[in-house]
């Protein structure tokens, strides 16, 4: 059974930020779903109140990081880039100011619905120069982004899971790099985020079904080092799926296909994804399933890339997790 | 549809279902139903002039986003009428008031009780966070800040139609901490759109608790009227209050009602969780049996039996 | 030589909408700039002036929509995307709303620098589930863009070249398909915008160089038709370049890429545009030259795709055209 | 480095480089220096405290945009000294006042003459809208509305740090239009950083022509004050009124200043071009000719021999 780690982001970042008097810890009015609401309490002058007014508080944080602070932004990932677009590119991508984006509820981990959703965060971060950006898919890598983050000369993006978060991996987020998480020869997947997991879910049942997965979880999207990755798809027979809770355009998907498109690759990509779709409100899971983002939906594209029927059902998937809609962990609400 | 009861006893009906959803579901935007039931009660029960619904008493499950291969796609409007010129239109800017609205959409005949129990459930059209598709929303109004514009540009549309029903929009005080919110008022009165109304819920309160600790906005009224809006401030639980405002002359001007309201009218119990009213969960069980006898009792109802 | 037209835009968008009363003119102070300036003095009734306040003036063209009226927004491109990004989302995209977006001065065809040049507002536009997106590469489809966009049922995003254009083609734009302007067989060329020009002036030299370029010129890029790209790469030897004034993440050379990897076609792909850059201030055919997006970029891109050289030099391209800075046909300064 | 000329004859000089430009280009931003002339002159010869400048009198061309290899980088800001913690700091938040700015260097002895002749040339750092790499610029500003925002959060930092300097930020009467603008203003006054200073070219124009009738702004002065700011309305061609108003106590709050102005102050033959004065383009050689003569005039040199 995977552990399950309550709330890593709060504890990561106060062991990180407190008594570090060039980070500031930024929020827009909503402290506790973004976990540092114990840190506001007990770093009251390490936090900064910026209020429900985004666009102020990106400029403003450009102006903090030419005083030299590098501003830990803290609110839901949608309200940091939608509302505040213009002052992320002018005031802190183009000067390349040491701004860490740190945007709560990536994608479908939330019920609000389309206004409450990064779908297409980082298509749009990938075609900001100077940018980089992160995103974490378990325990271990949110205790580690905001070291990562930090480390960065310049802005970073960083896509947080929050509350109850599964501890799938062991080491840090060591940035450029990527992870091997099983080295086989048929068919490669790439995966980030929550999706990871998902990918980790089918294995066994691919693995019984005689089908060897060579699976990459991406926590560096930008910069991304492509030569690593055209090694890994110049080991596999059958060709590269990639599952991302993200639009299909614009993301991993398309990073992956701009990789093997230059390099002139000629094996097949299915990108899995919101296919070009706003998504509703509803349960994580149930999102999942919904739009086609869960293990099943890569048991399906893997059956489309290999042209095979594996006959494989939910039943033969690792249980999902079922969380609690009302569980403590949780935030208010949203 | 009107006037079958006072819109006080709509105000107390939108908070005994609100309260018991909460009490069911272990939390919810409880503290929304004591400051903005009136408002909404009022709206629906008096002020607003809506034809009668033209969807299912029963909400139909969600129906897929708009696409075009989504063609019989189509908004929860329809529980507010049909979008005929001589009536008016509803909306709901800070959509996580939905849970208040959908109560009031069931206190007025508008929606079948079954509606609230569908509430934030899988594949469900009533969200907790009101979308589009969602039983009386017309818009997507989870990122606030923009309600106001939307209702800025259908009141212009409709007044260069000649149309003779209004543009409402309930708004939330959080709203004026956006900067949109000021681009909006300025617009509207530079244009000359009177037949925009907006009634704010002004309970003092945002997500991280009261405004004045997250960001402090100061006398709205006089900035909403220096940006050109005519701008009432009333009592929000007194309803002649809002019959008496709405009367208010504002030609060549968007009518803002301020709706000065306490974020426990009716729950003094709440004010214990105060600074953090903006969702209500339950931190045990304890206070979530104390805070139902304490509501049922000031609601005049009996305990919600959640233990099932 | 080419021929030159004057402010195609203003004449075209006057004949399409004037009387037209679901049409309205929205314009956010930069009237002249966009062209309708003639307009709003001859049309009062049909236009609307909604100040510097684009965040307003999305939201309520979103109203103005649900009320039945099709707005066409009139601003740079920049300033239609980055300062009001939350409410195109929002208020016009997710709720397909037939609102015409007439983004000026696209790329690098301002010398206003980074705050005035939409170099990645493709890739947005393109990850924005809804959208519909048309690009001008001449006065005729400058000339048609209205009609072309007004005919969608949603939101088109559109970028318009003003001021001195110039005619390269004698057919309107026709949504959904693509310009085939050479079909040759040893490489396929594929442009859009201001780059197609570019392309079009690279063309004599490479015929004598001995070599066979298919060109296709994109004004439709969503949605896309990737059945007919396909076929036109099965039909060139070597590869594939794409040039755009626009970042290199995100846009038209990310959509070939896409089509490519989908496709599983093992040729390479050279995608040239702004690599990861943004730019600075300066006159176009300056910046086009700093930043490769010229004729002789495309040439240079060749030959890295074919490994020959061509020694083909400025000398041998068409001639470039200059523009006066101060014609009048431009509008008053940016 | 101040205080050789009175404000006053830098204004001057600053109108007559911007003519002189404007003459030999055929087009400028001419009625910025008519408006903005005294405030620029003011900041620069009087009032701001600066360091000596760090970059060479000649700009150097432009060096590259900002990127990880780029290593080199750097802004124009070194035209205005040193960041050192005593010194105060300038944003040019409409940057495309950035010739009146330019023309302001050189007044004060920052930038060589031959700067101005850069302005705008492929290759140059002095760029027309004001980049972040050209002369006295720190950050891009281009995208009008962000400025009081960046000014904001940079005066908040240093006061952390018990800088003594100031952060001062000019801006023009089009930014109050963004939303933005109203949400820098709550800010700076909710967290009481009253070592921000903005001094705002109240001309009444913006691209299109009159505010008024572009989009309404109303009484700005009551809107500062009402969003928290400090707040003081003057002729903002008169130097001893700008003294005066800096002197202001504003504890606990950024102080505004309005610079009412006229945007044809002593250039009255530019009246002819109203309501279009954002950029002057000479429509005609026989404008170009007249307008030559009588600024000349008015300014007190000879017209332009702008044929060669
Ligand atoms: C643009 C935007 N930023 C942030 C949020 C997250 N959020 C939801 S409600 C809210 C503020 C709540 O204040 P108010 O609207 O007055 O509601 P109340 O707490 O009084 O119910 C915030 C910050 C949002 N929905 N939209
Ligand atoms: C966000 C944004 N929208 C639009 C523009 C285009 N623009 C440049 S200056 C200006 C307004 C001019 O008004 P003001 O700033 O008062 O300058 P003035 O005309 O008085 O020189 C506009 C709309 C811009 N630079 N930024
Ligand atoms: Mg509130
Ligand atoms: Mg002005």
């Amino acid at each position: 059974m995977v552990e399950m780690v309550s709330r890593p982001y709060a504890k990561a970042f106060e062991a990180f930020a407190a008594g570090n008097p060039d980070i500031l810890c930024l929020s827009a009015d909503l402290t506790s779903s973004c976990e540092v609401d114990g840190f506001r309490d007990r770093h009251p002058d390490q936090f900064l109140s910026l209020g429900m007014a985004e666009q102020n508080m990106m400029s403003f944080a450009g102006g903090l990081g030419l005083a030299g602070y590098r501003p830990f932004i803290h609110t839901f990932g949608v309200f940091m880039y939608r509302r505040p677009y213009d002052q992320l590119m002018a005031s802190i991508a183009y000067p390349r100011r040491k701004v860490r984006l740190m945007g709560f509820l990536p994608g479908v981990t939330t019920p609000g619905g389309m206004t409450h959703q990064s779908i297409e965060d980082i298509s749009v971060m990938r075609s900001i120069p100077n940018m980089t950006i992160l995103e974490t898919g378990d325990a271990t890598e949110v205790e580690s982004i905001c070291e990562a983050a930090d480390s960065i000369d310049g802005p970073v993006w960083c896509r947080v899971l929050r509350g109850s978060v599964p501890r799938l991996f062991d080491t840090p987020i060591k940035v450029g790099e990527m992870r091997e998480l099983s080295s086989g020869d048929d068919i490669l997947v790439v995966t980030s985020g929550i999706c990871t997991e998902e990918a980790m879910r089918a294995r066994s049942a691919l693995a019984k079904a005689g089908l060897s997965i060579r699976h990459l979880h991406l926590h560096t999207i930008k910069p991304f080092d492509s030569k690593a990755l055209l090694d890994h798809i110049g080991s596999v027979k059958h060709g590269v799926i990639t599952l991302e809770n993200h639009v299909t355009e614009g993301g991993v998907g398309s990073l992956v296909a701009e990789t093997m498109a230059d390099a002139g690759v000629g094996k097949r990509l299915i990108r899995l994804g919101l296919k070009d779709t706003y998504a509703h409100g509803g349960s994580r899971a149930y999102l999942m399933r919904y739009y086609g983002l869960d293990a099943l939906a890569l048991v399906k594209g893997i059956e489309d890339l290999t042209g095979q029927q594996f006959g494989i059902t939910e039943d033969d998937l690792d249980a999902a997790r079922v969380e609690d809609v009302h569980s403590l962990v949780k935030a208010e609400a949203l | 549809m009107r006037n079958e009861r006072t819109t006080e006893e709509v105000a107390l009906g939108i908070r005994r279902r609100v309260f018991e959803h909460s009490m069911r579901n272990n939390g919810g935007y409880l503290s929304q139903a004591c400051s903005a039931g009136e408002q909404l009660a009022w709206l629906y029960n008096e002020e607003l002039k809506l034809g009668a619904p033209t969807l299912p008493m029963i909400p139909k499950p969600f129906e897929g986003v708009p696409s075009p291969s989504n063609p019989d796609y189509h908004t929860g409007a329809g529980y507010n009428g049909p979008a005929a010129p001589e009536f008016d239109r509803l909306f709901i800017a800070p959509a996580h008031y939905a849970l208040v609205a959908y109560a009031t959409l069931i206190e007025v005949g508008r929606m079948a009780p079954e509606g609230l129990e569908m509430f934030n459930k899988d594949g469900s059209s009533v969200e907790m966070i009101g979308a589009e598709h969602s039983p009386g929303m017309e818009v997507h109004n989870g990122t606030l800040g923009i309600g106001l514009s939307t209702g800025a540009g259908l009141a212009y549309g409709r007044k260069r139609r000649n149309e003779p029903g209004r543009t409402w929009v309930f708004m939330s005080d959080g709203e004026v901490q956006e900067g949109q919110t000021w681009e909006a008022v300025q617009a509207a009165a530079f244009h000359g759109i009177d037949n925009l109304y907006a009634i704010m819920d002004v309970n003092d309160q945002q997500c991280d608790g009261a405004m004045s600790s997250v960001m402090e906005v100061g006398d709205i009224k006089t900035k909403f009227r220096n940006f050109g809006a005519a701008c009432v401030e009333i009592d929000g639980h007194d309803v002649q209050a809002m019959r008496d405002a709405v009367a208010e002359s504002h030609e060549g001007r968007p009518l803002i009602i301020l709706a000065r309201t306490n974020p426990f009218h009716t729950m003094p119990i709440l004010e214990e969780r105060f600074p953090r009213l903006h969702y209500v969960r339950f931190k045990s069980e304890d206070e979530r049996a104390r805070m139902n006898v304490s509501i049922a009792a000031d609601l005049g109802v009996e305990p919600v039996d959640y233990s099932h």
